[in-house]
Order: C-alpha cells, then structure tokens, then sequence
C-alpha cells in the first residue's frame, strides 16, 4: 500500500463515495429534522428499520423496488412514531429518540427471529439487491469512467439529493417555514404555520431519508439483513450534519470527510501499525477538521 | 412542590403499569403461567436482596453518569463524551493499580483519581475546543469517544493485556484495589456511597454555589453570562471538566467495585444511560438517583423475566424503551387535570419548552 | 359606520398555567373603523387580552364575538383567516431569515414549486411604498436596528388582507418622525375601513390616534369610554388606581469630575449600524448625558465599548482617569460600570431562571450574598424580595421563572438589579422602553437620585420627552459620530432635535 | 426422577454467526437426542458483563444439572461462583479454569485447537494460488479479516499464517481487523481494499462483519473461507452466485462437542476439574471438505492436507497457539507476511 499512484488513488474514490453515501443519506435525513428544531437522534434506528424492512419485503415480493419502497416506509413511519412521542405525548425529543434507537435494535432482532428462526443474519432469505448504474459513454473513458460510472443507484441518489435538500431548503415555500418552525416556532405559529405539521412532516422526510441509509447497507453493501449493522452510522450521520453547520452542501463535504477518513484507515490496514491505532484515524480525522474549519471562521470574524 | 412531585409520581406508577400490561400482557398470556410473569417482573426484584442488591450496583454508575451529563446540559454543552470518558477512566484506573507501585490503601483512591484525570480528557477536549474554538462539542465528543475506545484498546493490547488469559483482558486487579463490599449477599460496594455524595455535592453545586449559579447563568443564556462579564469560556470548560471527571471517575469506581479485571472491548453503553437518567431527572442532581434506581429495576425486573420465562430478551428491550417514552410524557405527566386529580391542587409552573433548550445548544 | 360592533368580548378571564390571573371577566365591544386604544399598568394584561384576539392564547372562559357572531379563534391562523393581524410587543421575526422571507412567511408567493423571490420582494417594496415603511428586502433581520425591526413587524402585519390590525406598543422605539409617519398611515387606513386597536402607555399618543379608550387594571376593566368623554387625569386615575405624582424638573444638577472620558474611538463592524466612526464624549460625576439618534446610528457599538464587550479598533477610553483598554465587562462591572439593555430578554436576563437568580446576578459573588464558594439563598431572596417591594414588581412571587412576567415587570426587575450596585456609571439604554407611566417615572427618579448622589448616567433613548426631562447635556449621533452637542436648555424641544437626528444639520 | 435439566448461559446475545449461536445449535442436538429426558434452555446475559455474575448465581441455585457457558471471560466468574456450589456442575466451552491453583473440581474445560483447523485452511488457500487453481491474475497473497486483534481470533491466524507458509514460504498475507463483530458493510470494505491490492484469496474471522467478504467476494469475483460454521451453506438456497466463491469453511463444531459433554455427563465420565483441548484429532475442528471445496482443489492439494492432518494428530507438525503468546511474537509473525 506505499504506491500511492494515481491509478490506486483512483481506484480509492468509488471506496470513498460508498462508505459515504448511507452517512450522506442520513444526514440529509438529520438536517432536514435538525433545520425543523426536531434533531433526529433515532436516526440510527430508523436505519437499521429501514435496512431491516427492505430485506425482507424484497424477500417475499421478489421485487427490489418494493423492498426499497418498504425500508423508506418503514424509515418514515419510525419518523411518524418519534413525532408522535414529541408532539402528542410530549416526551423529551433527544429521549425518545434514544428510546427509539433502544427499541429498533431490539424489535428487528425479534422480527427476524420470528420469521427466520435466526437472530443473527438473514441469511435463509433471499432478497434483492438495488442495482449498480453504468453510464453509457462515460463508463468507458479511463478515468472519468472509474469516477463517475457504475456506482450503486442510492450512490448517485444521494449525491443528487444534495442539490434536492438544499434547493428545497432555501428555495421553496416549504424550506422557508420549515427553517422558521426550526429557528423560532413562537414567530412561525404567529405567521400562520402550522408548527408541530411542519414538524412531523420533517421528522417523517428524515425517517424516510434514514430508510433509503438503511437499504443501501442491507440492498447494496451486501445482501442480507443482520444483527445491529447500522453499527453506529446513524451517530456519524449526526456529527456529519452539525459539521455541515445546517446547509446541504456543507453536509456533503462533511460526509465526504468522514467517508474518506474511514476509508483511508481501510486502506491503511495492513500497513503494519497497530490495528486499533488504525481505527482511531476516522474519529479523529474529523476532530481535526472540524478546529481547522472553526479556527478560520473565527478569524474571519475576527477580521470582519 | 412535594404533593405535585408526589403526584408525579403516583401517575407515574399508573402509566406504568398501564404500559407494561400493554406490552406485557400479552406476551404472557402466551406463556403458561402469565401472572408469574407479571409478578417477577413487578416484584421480583425484590424478593431476593441479592436482585434488590443489583439494582443498586446498576444505578450506581447510572447515578454518576447521569450527574455528568447534568453538569454539562446545566451549562448548555451538549457534550455526549461521557461515554468515553467513563470507559478511559475505567481503563486509567486499571492501569494505574497494574503498573504503579502503590501501597495497598492508597490502590484505589489513587487508580480512581489518576483514571478520572485521564479518562476526563474525553469531555475536556472538546470543552476546550468548544471554548476555544467554538467548534461542535457534539461533533468532537462522539468522535472522541471512539478514538478514545480504540486507543484504550491498544493500551490494553500492549501494555496491560495477561498473556495467559485467552481473551484481550488485562491482568487481574489486585484485591487490595477492590473497593469494600457494604452489604454481605449482594456486590454493593463503596462506589454507590460515593456515586449518592457526588448527586448530593452535584446539587450543592449547581444549586447553592457561586460557580454552578454561573455555570447555569451560561448555560440558559449566554448574553445574559456576557451582559454580567461572566467569563464564559472558562465556565464552559470548567463544566466539561467537572463532568468528565465524574464520568471517568464513575468508570473507575465501576471496575474496581465490580470487575476483576478490565475488560472491555467496545463502549460500554453508561454514557447513554447517563443522557437517559439526566433527562428523566430533569438535569437536577437530587432526582438522578430515582431515576437511576427507577431505570435499574426496570433492568433487573427484564432481565428475571427473560432469564425465568420464555420471553425473549429483546422484548424486553422494547418494553423499556416504551416506559422511557411514556414516563417523560409530558401531555400525560404533567397534565394539570390529570395533577390536580391525584393531589387535589394546581400544578406548579412548568418551565418553558425544555426540549427546545437542548436543541438550541446542539446548533 | 354601523352601531353594531365588530368585535365584542364577553366576560373573558384568562388564568395561565402558573395560576396567574391575567385576565378576569372582561367585557367591552369595539365599533367597526376607529382606532381603539387599551391601556393600562404593566401586567394589566393588555398582551394577554390581545394574544386571545389573535389565537396565541385560549380564554379560560368568555367568548369573543366577531360581526355579532361568536368564534372561536383557534390559532393565528384562523385569525388572519377572519382578517385579524396584530404587531406584536416582543418581536416575532425569525432573525436568519430576510426582510421579505419574513413578511411572505405562511403566505408565500409561488412559481412552481419554488419560492418567488422577485414577486416576495416586490410585494415588500409594494408595502413599504404604500405605508411608507422604508425597508431594505433583502437585508438578514438579524442585522436590523430595532427600530427596523420593528417596521418589518408592522409591515408583515399589514401584509395580509386584514380589516382589524392590533398594535401592542408600536411606538416604542420610532423617532417622533417616524411615529408621525406612522399615526399618518394608521389614521389613512382608517379612513379605508380598518379597525385599529393600539396599545401604548402614552397618554399622549393614545388622545392623539385614538377615539375611544379602554382601560384595564389587574386584569379587570376599569374603564371604557369615547375619548371626548374623559380627560387625561381621568385615564390616569384609572390606570395606576390614583392620580400621578409631580412631573420630573429636567436639569438643575451641577457635574463634577471627568468619569468616563472617550477620544477618538472608532470601531470596524460587520454591521454598519453598529459602526462608530471617531467619537469624543466625557460623562461627569453627577450628570445625565442624554443620547439622541435614530436607532442604529452607532449606539449599539458605543454601549459594546462603553460596556467592554468590544475593543475600539483605534482610540482609547478612560474610566475614573485610568485607561480601560483590555479590560472586560467583568472589570468594568467592579470599577462601578452599570447597564440596562435595550432588549432585556436577550441580554437583560434569563428567562428560564428565577427572579431571585436574575435579580442577583452578578451581585452574587458579594461577600453579602456568598460565604467562600457558597451562596447566601436565604440572603439572596430577601434582598430580591425587597427589589420586588420596592420597584412594585407584579409577579407570582420571588421563586418564579422571568419568563412569567409582563414585558414591563421584567424591566423593572432588571432596572432593580442594575441600580442596586450603586454604580458610578450607568448606562441606561431605552430604560423605559414599554414601561407604564408610573413605572417609568419611578425609574426616572431613580436615575435623577443617582446622579444627584454623583454617579454618572449616559441616558440612550428614542423617547424624545423622556430624553429632554431628564438630561443635562444631549449629544445626537448619525451615522456613527456625534453631529450635535446641545446643553439641554428650557427652549430645547424634540422638533429642533429632529434635522440633527436625520443627519439634515450638523453643529459639531 | 424427572427430565435432566441443562442450560446453556450465552455472555451476549445470539446471532453472532459463532460460539453462541453454535452453543445453542448444540442444546438443539441434545434435545433432538434425548426428547422428553432432557429439559434444555437458552438465556441470553447481554453484553453488559457486570450482570453475568448475578446471572450465574441465580442459576447456579435453580437444580440445574449442568450449566454450560463459552468464552475465556466466564473463566472469572466461574471462579467466583464455582466454589460456592460444590454440587453443580458446570462446563466452560472455549475457556479454561485455572487448575493449577487447585480447586475447581465442578468445572470442566474444553478448548478447542482452531489453530490446528486454520493451518489447513493456510494450506488450502496458499494451495490454491501455488498450483494456478486459482490464476495469479487474480491475485499473488491470501488475506485475513479478523474481528478485533484478540487473542481467540489471532488463533486462527497464527494456525492458517503457518499452514500456508508450509506451501510457500515466501506467502504474503494482507491482514485487516475490523474492530467491530457486527458491520458486515465494513467487513466488505476492508476485503475490497484486500482484494484490490493483491489478495486473492481471503479468509473472514470475524462473525457477521466476516460475512461482508463473501459479498466482496462476489463483487470481485475472487475467494473466500468461511469460520465457525459452513458459510457456503448459509447461501446456498438465497444467493447461489455468492455461496459459489466460498472455497470452503474451517469450522468449529462447539455444537457437536456440547452434545459429546452432556453423553459423557450422563455416563458419568465428563471428566470434570480438568481441561480438555480438542482439536483435528478429535474431529473438533476441521474444514468442509463436501462443498466447493471438492470440486475447487487439486487431488494433490487435497492429499497434501490431509498429510498436514495427518502430520497434526500425531505430534510430528506443530501448530503455534496465539494464547498465551506475547504481543511481540505476533508482531514479529505479522510482519513476516506483509504484502
Ligand atoms: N450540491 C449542490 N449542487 C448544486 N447546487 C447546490 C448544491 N447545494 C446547494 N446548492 C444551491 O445552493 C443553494 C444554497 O444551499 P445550501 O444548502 O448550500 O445553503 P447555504 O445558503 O449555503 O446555507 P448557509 O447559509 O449555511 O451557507 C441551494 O438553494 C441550491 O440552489
Ligand atoms: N405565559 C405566561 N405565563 C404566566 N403568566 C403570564 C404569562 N404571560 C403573562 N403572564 C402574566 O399575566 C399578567 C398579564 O400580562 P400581560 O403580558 O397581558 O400584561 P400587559 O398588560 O401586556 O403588560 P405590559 O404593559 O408590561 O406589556 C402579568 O401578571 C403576567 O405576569
Ligand atoms: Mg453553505
Ligand atoms: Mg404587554
């Protein structure tokens, strides 16, 4: 691994844009909650749902569509539940999503086991996956080829989702009052906006957005369901949106960031250092960035 | 104030029983002997002091956690480091009764002091690049706390690990270090005193000293800490110091009261209670040890069943995770008609929207 | 004009969830286009009976009957359905947000599925040019004046298709151009057919505007009457429950040292609002140095420096002869610097706290009120129930929350807390800002006694008569710099104050 | 007297793919063998290790005949709560007891020699690349994906490190640990980056996050080794093109050695108070020898394994053992191997 070329660069980046598109999913998902003023902590939850509900819809339809279809379902009704708990019930949000992380890890492990017999895997069923996209003409010049063909289609959906979230987010009447509701429901409710609809609607949209995460793990990473393996992408999701400081783009390069950071350290492996010491290089890789980027905007306002 | 806190508590025992018979129920119903379930969930825990006994060796590292993240919400951080500090602090004191040559009455104060400095690191850091550099103290303390599991992993791995052990482990902590055991019959060990004066001096703090007033000056509303010239950086990094040294400190404590050796090879998962357990004690150090007793019953009465029945264990999990949402209800908990009813008087004045100020310090 | 009323309200009481009576068996009717003025003490619960007109508030019990039939009115929603808008006393702007993303917010103008900029912009220039509100479209909220925001408000209520509009202390912080301008515009809209109900403490501006009072006390109504029908003694008596004490005597006061000398200051801001651009002033032991300006003419930043929140970019500050350069709020604070803010929410206190811990704020580390690291609770709430005594604060008690009081309550919390530390300079910053008559003489008096003690007060207000009643000497300030300095002599009135303020005239 | 009543305690919680799932296989076997004489039951402790001794006392009073748990970990809290029940008795699967300090005599070990199995999964895999079975196109070095770097899982390692150099000494090993047991994404990340750089062949040793190479395996159309139980079988009916690259698995059948403890118990001979390490030649470990594998090797690989079995069970090759090793050694075997 010490010929760091540029064709072995290359064959990096498709590494990097898959350890980042379920972190990018989720976090448009925990935006799109966090600029309503409902931030999503059950995210990791509605992952693992979302994960859970494609295998095995996929599994007794035979369609990959509809299994797909189930884990954004499933991802938004887990988004449904967690507003209910909020704004009927009036639990406290960041507990409730706890809750709701608690009993998505339990609950699929029970299902799974009531339908397969096994805790562990969904091994026995045999689901489909989401399909990888080759663009014609594209695919065939070397390096743009490798950059931007034959990625999985969830790959491409959420990078195109990037512009879809931000537009929505400023351009739209919809964005608008969300981002009121999230900044000051008090002045939202006087303007006429229906607060707590607002929110439902955005904790069910980041549910939804959970869901597509969660299949791209169990649809396109590999082809099964098993035990817990959201396996705490839903927490990175999170980090990744607070350092994308609530715009869409900014959640991008973050997710970038940290995929690339959790990639190098895969690729890293076997270079013969200590292997935990290794895995500590995705967590602080963004630390670091994360006091560089501040440091520069507070000299910037400093200067300003 | 006590008849409505009372009252609180009356609804919720109702609530709970509501809920658990919703989930419950029917899962034993299925089984052959349904009220047995109900009843070793309900009261199991306290047939035999040695269950009662876990409760309390549960809540006590639930205590301190919570009190840590009390520490920090109060001073509006949003700080979740308490997780890897409680697991570095754990780790620092192991390591610091294995390789420091201490007589044996110094072991455990030294370990557990030495772990806590260590193991605070975890809430330090980014208290202080939050002070510092306004950078994300959610972002850095979830990150942190990984960083800090995989650096205790190679700790342990090179330098602590007990080649004639066959799994990751470190050597055997000396009995010497071992915190007393309080009551014969269950493992209720010194820890739990310290854990129930740490709430007692986290209240005096918080409630009746000049830097926990200003602690929460800041953490309600920092132009108000600007208009006084509170000097809020150092108040904010000192709230993060304060609260990883309890984590950590509880880490410690936690190993040497019930470990024999170190020997975790993931997070151990106290953090998040210690988030849970604060909010359902509102952040007020005094109701931390309800809420960490009420949460370890719940854990222990599950577990009987699970261990005793045919329930799964993963029902269980759902069953906590439902009462964790219902007994934070606040349309059912604090609602004034149902208040009224059970304690025949008005509700006290319910500050505003608590919710919206953790949001508000997570942006 | 029709005799039937428009809006009547019938035996309306209000009691909030902390069982505080806000509003007790109100009943009064309103007649269709006039310009209906309620007025009353601090908490009397004028906000309260407005906020249930617009759907923020449900009544414990009454109703409210619209064009004879009675309605329940749900949300603000179904108020701007029925034609209700209402400018609210605290603001309810949403700071991120621009000018015209503000006022088309809930009412979007669409093309596609996308917000119409151009068209949100044109409506907002559109109003702006009919009510002769000028605002800038496209600028943040965030970076408004108050005075600004405060014109956003009113235009984001005339926004919508409304035939009752609701003021609650619009006035507050205009210029007397600008509220001219604006009373030119209500009375306009009246003539239209709009019915007007408008709030203000002044008696002035109330028999100026308004054809009808209504006057509340403690949540009762006390009074309800045609304005031709009672004087303005009359109103008095009903609203403070006793006839007012003697007006204020302006000036008389002989100034001692030097006490806050400041040359040439300048500072670089983001905000050109908050720009100062060279600046001179001295303040004297035992003086009121009043500060003209429209808002956002430099004041924000002369109180961040005054205040030791900002260091000047060049210049210096001495405080008492010696150099306050480095030094924070906190240094200031125990060399006897005292401030009121302008917005007392924001910056004043904390809402989520108590009363006893907003009103010892600071206080706290006195050996009074702490004994080594601990406090003095018992301590601390005697003395804060004696502020409450004192400055009559209406309140549940000492052990309240802040967010509990009327606007005006909390103010004079605050102003008691500032005032306690005798300070030897005071920075009073809009003191009075939506404080009722007796109130805010109260605390014109007791910025008189400190200065007639020889403290030192820089007085900042948009209230041009509070501003010639209590100065000794006025500077006015545009732009930055202070383009007039003027003893405050018997001839002076607010209209020669006027062409300084707009920048029109220079004398410095 | 009644049914015979035995328990198997699970230090976490089913669906690892690995001991506990096995464990519970072999509770399975011994209720399918014995019917109505047996009570059997599973209890999961979860992984919060502060209550698997509470657990172990409670059931330790409940007339359990033998209570049976797995991992080195319960070594520790069965020396708390073996002597203090002297009439119970209890099996420790993949852990030992410390007898050389005396006492214990309710405790029986048994170990299990993966080491050995591994060595012929090394040689397999080193096998397969040497003899152009597998072309060198696709690769030149086999690879290793263990779930953390601890001692149960460097087991394996040191066995199929040293049965592979048997074949090539000069055999490169990539070797990768994913520090979690249950991110099978990750898991076919880091066989990609092996399988990218040069692996052609891998082995997965790292429960359901090991499960990730075999869909990188599939993705790339190269090799992988499955652990603990046949992997190929887990995909045979549901994904036929992936169970197609599992050249074979090295499996650890704790479920048949469960069963053989409970025969021995009701006979009478479970020899209790010691330890018993099993391996080859108890048929312990092993690899499948009825899937891919038949078709995939050579007649003389397969002869050239069953020699190194041959050489195993009677003492002439020695197989070195992780436990027991010291940080150091590891190293300087890793290293001896890197790519
Ligand atoms: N990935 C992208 N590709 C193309 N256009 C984008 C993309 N992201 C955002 N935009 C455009 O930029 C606009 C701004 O969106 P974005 O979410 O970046 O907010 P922002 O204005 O940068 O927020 P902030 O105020 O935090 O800087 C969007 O409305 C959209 O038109
Ligand atoms: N949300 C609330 N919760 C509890 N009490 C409140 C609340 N809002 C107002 N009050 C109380 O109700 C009473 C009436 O308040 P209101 O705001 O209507 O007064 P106001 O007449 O508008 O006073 P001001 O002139 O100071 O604005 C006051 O005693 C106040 O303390
Ligand atoms: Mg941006
Ligand atoms: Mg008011």
């Amino acid at each position: 691994m010490t010929d760091f070329d540029l064709a072995s660069l290359i064959t990096f980046i498709p590494a990097i844009l898959r350890v980042t598109t379920p972190i990018l999913l989720a976090a448009l998902g925990v935006l799109i909650s966090e600029r309503a003023g409902v931030l999503n902590i059950g995210v990791e939850g509605m992952m693992l749902t979302g994960a859970f509900a494609g295998v095995v819809v996929s599994a007794a339809t035979g369609s990959a569509s509809l299994g797909f279809l189930a884990a954004l379902i499933a991802g938004g009704l887990l988004g449904a539940l967690l507003s209910f708990a909020v704004h009927v019930l009036k639990s406290d949000l960041i507990l409730s999503g706890i809750a709701l992380n608690m009993a998505a890890a339990a609950g699929t492990t029970l299902l799974l086991f009531m339908l397969t017999g096994d805790k562990g895997m969904s091994g026995s069923l045999s689901s489909k996956v989401l399909p990888h996209l080759t663009i014609p003409v594209i695919a065939g010049i070397p390096v743009l080829g490798t950059l931007l063909s034959g990625h999985h289609i969830l790959t491409y959906a959420a990078f195109l989702a990037v512009p879809g979230v931000g537009l929505f987010l400023m351009r739209t009447p919809m964005g608008l009052r969300l981002r009121a509701v999230g900044e000051n429901p008090e002045s939202a409710a006087i303007a006429g906006i229906n607060v707590r609809r607002v929110q439902i609607g955005a904790l069910v949209t980041s549910g939804v957005f959970a869901g597509a995460a969660g299949a791209f793990l169990s649809m396109g990473y590999v082809s099964w369901f098993s035990q817990n393996m959201s396996a705490g992408r839903g927490f990175i999701a999170l980090a990744a949106e607070v350092m994308g400081h609530g715009s869409a783009s900014g959640t991008m390069f973050a997710s970038l960031l940290l995929g690339l950071a959790e990639a190098a350290s895969i690729a890293l492996q076997g270079a013969g250092l200590p292997s935990e010491l290794m895995q500590t290089v995705p967590y602080l890789v963004p630390v670091i960035a994360l006091v560089v980027h501040a440091r520069r905007r507070q000299r910037q306002l400093a200067r300003a | 104030m006590i008849r409505s806190a009372f009252a609180s508590f009356v609804i919720t025992a109702i609530l709970l029983v509501l809920v658990v018979g919703i989930v419950l129920v029917p899962i034993a119903m299925s089984l052959p002997d349904p009220l047995a379930v109900l009843d070793t969930f309900v009261f199991g825990p306290f047939r035999n002091p040695r269950h009662t006994g876990n409760i309390i060796e549960m809540a006590t590292p639930a205590m301190m956690c919570g009190l840590a993240v009390a520490v920090m919400f109060r001073a509006g951080m949003f700080n979740l480091g308490v997780e890897g500090a409680f697991f570095l602090g754990g780790l620092a004191t192991v390591a610091t009764v294995l390789l420091v040559p201490l007589p044996a009455f110094a072991m455990a104060p030294v370990g557990i002091l030495v772990g806590a400095v260590v193991g605070s690191s975890v809430c330090a850091v980014p208290g202080y690049l939050r002070a510092r550099y306004d950078a994300s103290e959610l972002v850095s303390s979830l990150m942190l706390n990984f960083a800090a599991l995989f650096i205790g992993l190679f700790v342990v791995n090179y330098f602590l690990r007990d080649p004639a052990a066959g799994a990751m482990v470190s050597f055997k902590i000396p009995a010497e270090a071992k915190l007393p055991k309080l009551i014969t019959g269950t493992r209720i060990h010194l820890g739990t005193l310290i854990a129930l004066a740490a709430c007692g001096l986290g209240a005096v703090y918080l409630f009746m000293t000049r830097a926990g007033f200003e602690a929460r000056i800041v953490g309600s509303n920092p132009s108000f800490a600007a208009h006084l010239g509170l000097p809020i950086r150092s108040i904010l990094l000192r709230s993060q110091v304060i609260g990883g040294l309890i984590a950590a400190g509880a880490g410690g404590i936690e190993m040497l009261g019930l470990y024999q050796r170190f020997s975790w090879q993931s997070l151990p998962g106290n953090g998040w209670t210690g988030v849970v357990v604060a909010i359902l004690a509102r952040d007020n150090p005094i109701l931390l040890i309800p809420a960490a007793l009420f949460l370890s019953y719940l854990q222990v009465g599950g577990d009987l069943i699970a261990r005793n029945f045919d329930v799964p264990s993963e029902a269980v999990g759902l069953i906590q995770a439902l009462v964790l949402i219902v007994v934070t209800a606040q349309a059912i908990m604090r609602n004034p008609r149902l208040i009224r009813l059970v304690a025949g008087k008005k509700p006290a004045a319910s500050p505003a929207q608590e919710t919206k100020a953790v949001e508000g310090s997570v942006a | 004009m029709t005799d039937r009323p428009l809006i009547a309200f019938a035996g309306i009481s209000k009691t909030y969830g902390n069982g505080t009576l806000a509003l007790d068996d109100v009943s009064f009717a309103i007649r269709p286009g006039v310009i209906h003025a309620v007025c009353g003490e601090n908490g009397a619960g004028k906000s309260t009976l407005m906020k249930i007109l617009f759907g923020l508030e449900q009544p414990s019990s009454g109703s409210i009957q619209l064009d004879g039939e009675a309605v329940a009115i749900a949300s603000p929603r179904v108020a701007a359905e029925r034609g209700i808008g209402m400018v609210h006393q605290h603001f309810s702007l949403v700071p991120s947000l621009s000018v015209a993303e503000n006022i088309v917010l809930g009412q979007e103008p669409r093309r596609g599925a996308f917000l119409d900029r151009v068209a949100a912009r044109r409506r907002v220039e559109e109003l702006s040019r009919r009510y002769n509100l000028a605002v800038d479209p496209d600028a943040t909220v965030r970076t408004l004046s108050v005075a600004a925001q405060q014109k956003v408000e009113i235009l984001k209520a005339l926004s919508r298709d409304v035939r009752v509009l609701i003021l609650d202390e619009p006035t507050a912080v205009l210029t007397p151009p600008e509220t001219e301008e604006l009373f030119d515009r209500l009375r306009d809209m009246r003539a239209a057919g709009l019915t007007i109900l408008f709030i203000s403490h002044k008696l002035r501006e109330v028999r100026a505007l308004a054809s009808h009072v209504t006057v509340l006390r403690a949540g009762k109504l006390v009074g309800d009457a045609p304005l031709a029908a009672i004087d303005d003694e009359a109103i008095a008596r009903l609203v403070m429950g006793q006839a007012a004490g003697p007006a204020l005597k302006r000036g008389g006061r002989s100034s001692g040292a030097p006490r806050v000398v400041v040359t040439g200051v300048h500072l670089k801001a983001r905000d050109a609002n908050d720009r100062v651009e060279g600046i001179d002033l001295t303040v004297h032991a035992g003086e009121i140095l009043g500060v003209a300006g429209v808002d956002g003419s430099g004041q924000r930043g002369l109180v961040s420096l005054l205040t030791g929140r900002a260091q000047p970019t060049t210049g210096a500050i001495t405080y008492e002869g010696k150099p306050s350069a480095g030094l924070g709020t906190a240094a200031l604070r125990r060399l006897g610097l005292a401030h009121l803010p302008a917005d007392r929410f924001q910056d004043g206190g904390s809402k989520r706290m108590t009363l006893v811990e907003n009103a010892m704020a600071g206080a706290h580390r006195l050996a009074a009120f702490s004994t080594g690291p601990f406090l003095k609770r018992r301590a601390m709430e005697t003395r804060t129930e004696e502020m409450i005594a004192r400055y009559k604060v209406r309140c549940p008690g000492p052990n309240a929350p802040l967010s509990a009081l009327s606007g005006g309550n909390a103010q004079k919390l605050i102003a008691a807390r500032e005032f306690a530390t005798e300070p030897h300079f005071m920075i009073a910053d809009q003191p009075t800002r939506g404080i009722d008559v007796a109130a805010a003489a109260f605390l014109h008096e007791r910025l008189a006694e400190l200065a007639a003690k020889g403290g030192a007060v820089l007085l900042i207000t948009a209230d041009l008569d509070e501003l010639l009643t209590l100065s000794d000497r006025i500077v006015i300030l545009y732009a930055g710099r202070i383009v007039a300095r003027l003893e405050n002599e018997p001839g002076l009135t607010p209209e020669r104050l006027g062409p300084y303020m707009l920048g029109l005239e220079s004398a410095a | 007297d009644g049914p015979k009543k035995v328990v198997f305690l699970v230090n976490g919680n089913l669906g690892d793919k690995s001991f506990f799932d096995l464990g519970a296989a072999g509770m399975k076997q011994i209720k399918a063998k014995y019917g109505d004489a047996v009570e059997t039951k599973v209890i999961e402790m979860g992984t919060d290790q502060t209550k698997w001794l509470p657990t172990f006392e409670d059931v330790s009073e409940q007339g359990f005949d033998l209570i049976v748990s797995s991992t080195f970990e319960i070594a520790d809290i069965l020396s708390e709560v073996a002597p203090n029940h002297p009439d119970q008795t209890y099996v420790l699967v993949d852990g030992v007891m410390p007898y050389e300090k005396g006492g214990y005599d309710n405790v029986y070990s048994v170990v299990f020699k993966q080491n050995e199995g591994s060595y012929l999964a090394g040689i397999l895999a080193a096998g397969l690349l040497k003899d152009g079975t597998i072309p060198a196109d696709q690769g030149t070095s086999i690879g290793f994906l263990g779930g953390m770097d601890i001692p149960v899982i460097n087991d394996f390692l040191t066995g199929y490190v040293e049965g592979a150099k048997s074949v090539n000494p000069d055999i490169k090993v990539a070797i990768s640990y994913a520090g979690s047991f249950n991110d099978a994404a990750k898991g076919k990340e880091l066989a990609l980056a092996q399988y990218r750089t040069g692996t052609a062949i891998g082995f997965n040793v790292a429960g359901l996050t090991g499960l990730g190479q075999l869909a990188a395996a599939k993705d790339v159309g190269k090799w992988a080794l499955g652990v603990n139980s046949d992997q190929e079988a887990i995909f045979k009916e549901s994904d036929p093109a992936m169970a197609a690259k599992v050249a074979t698995s090295m499996v650890k059948n704790i479920d048949v050695s469960i069963l053989r403890t409970y025969d021995l118990f009701l006979e009478g001979k479970l020899p209790v108070g010691k330890v018993e390490a099993i391996g080859l030649a108890e048929n312990a470990v092993g690899l499948v020898e009825t899937g891919n594998m038949k078709t995939l090797a050579s007649d003389d690989l397969k002869k050239q394994i069953e020699t190194a079995r041959a050489g195993i069970i009677d003492g002439s090759i020695k197989v070195t053992s992780a436990f027991g090793l010291e940080t150091d050694k590891l190293n300087a075997l890793r290293d001896s191997v890197r790519p």
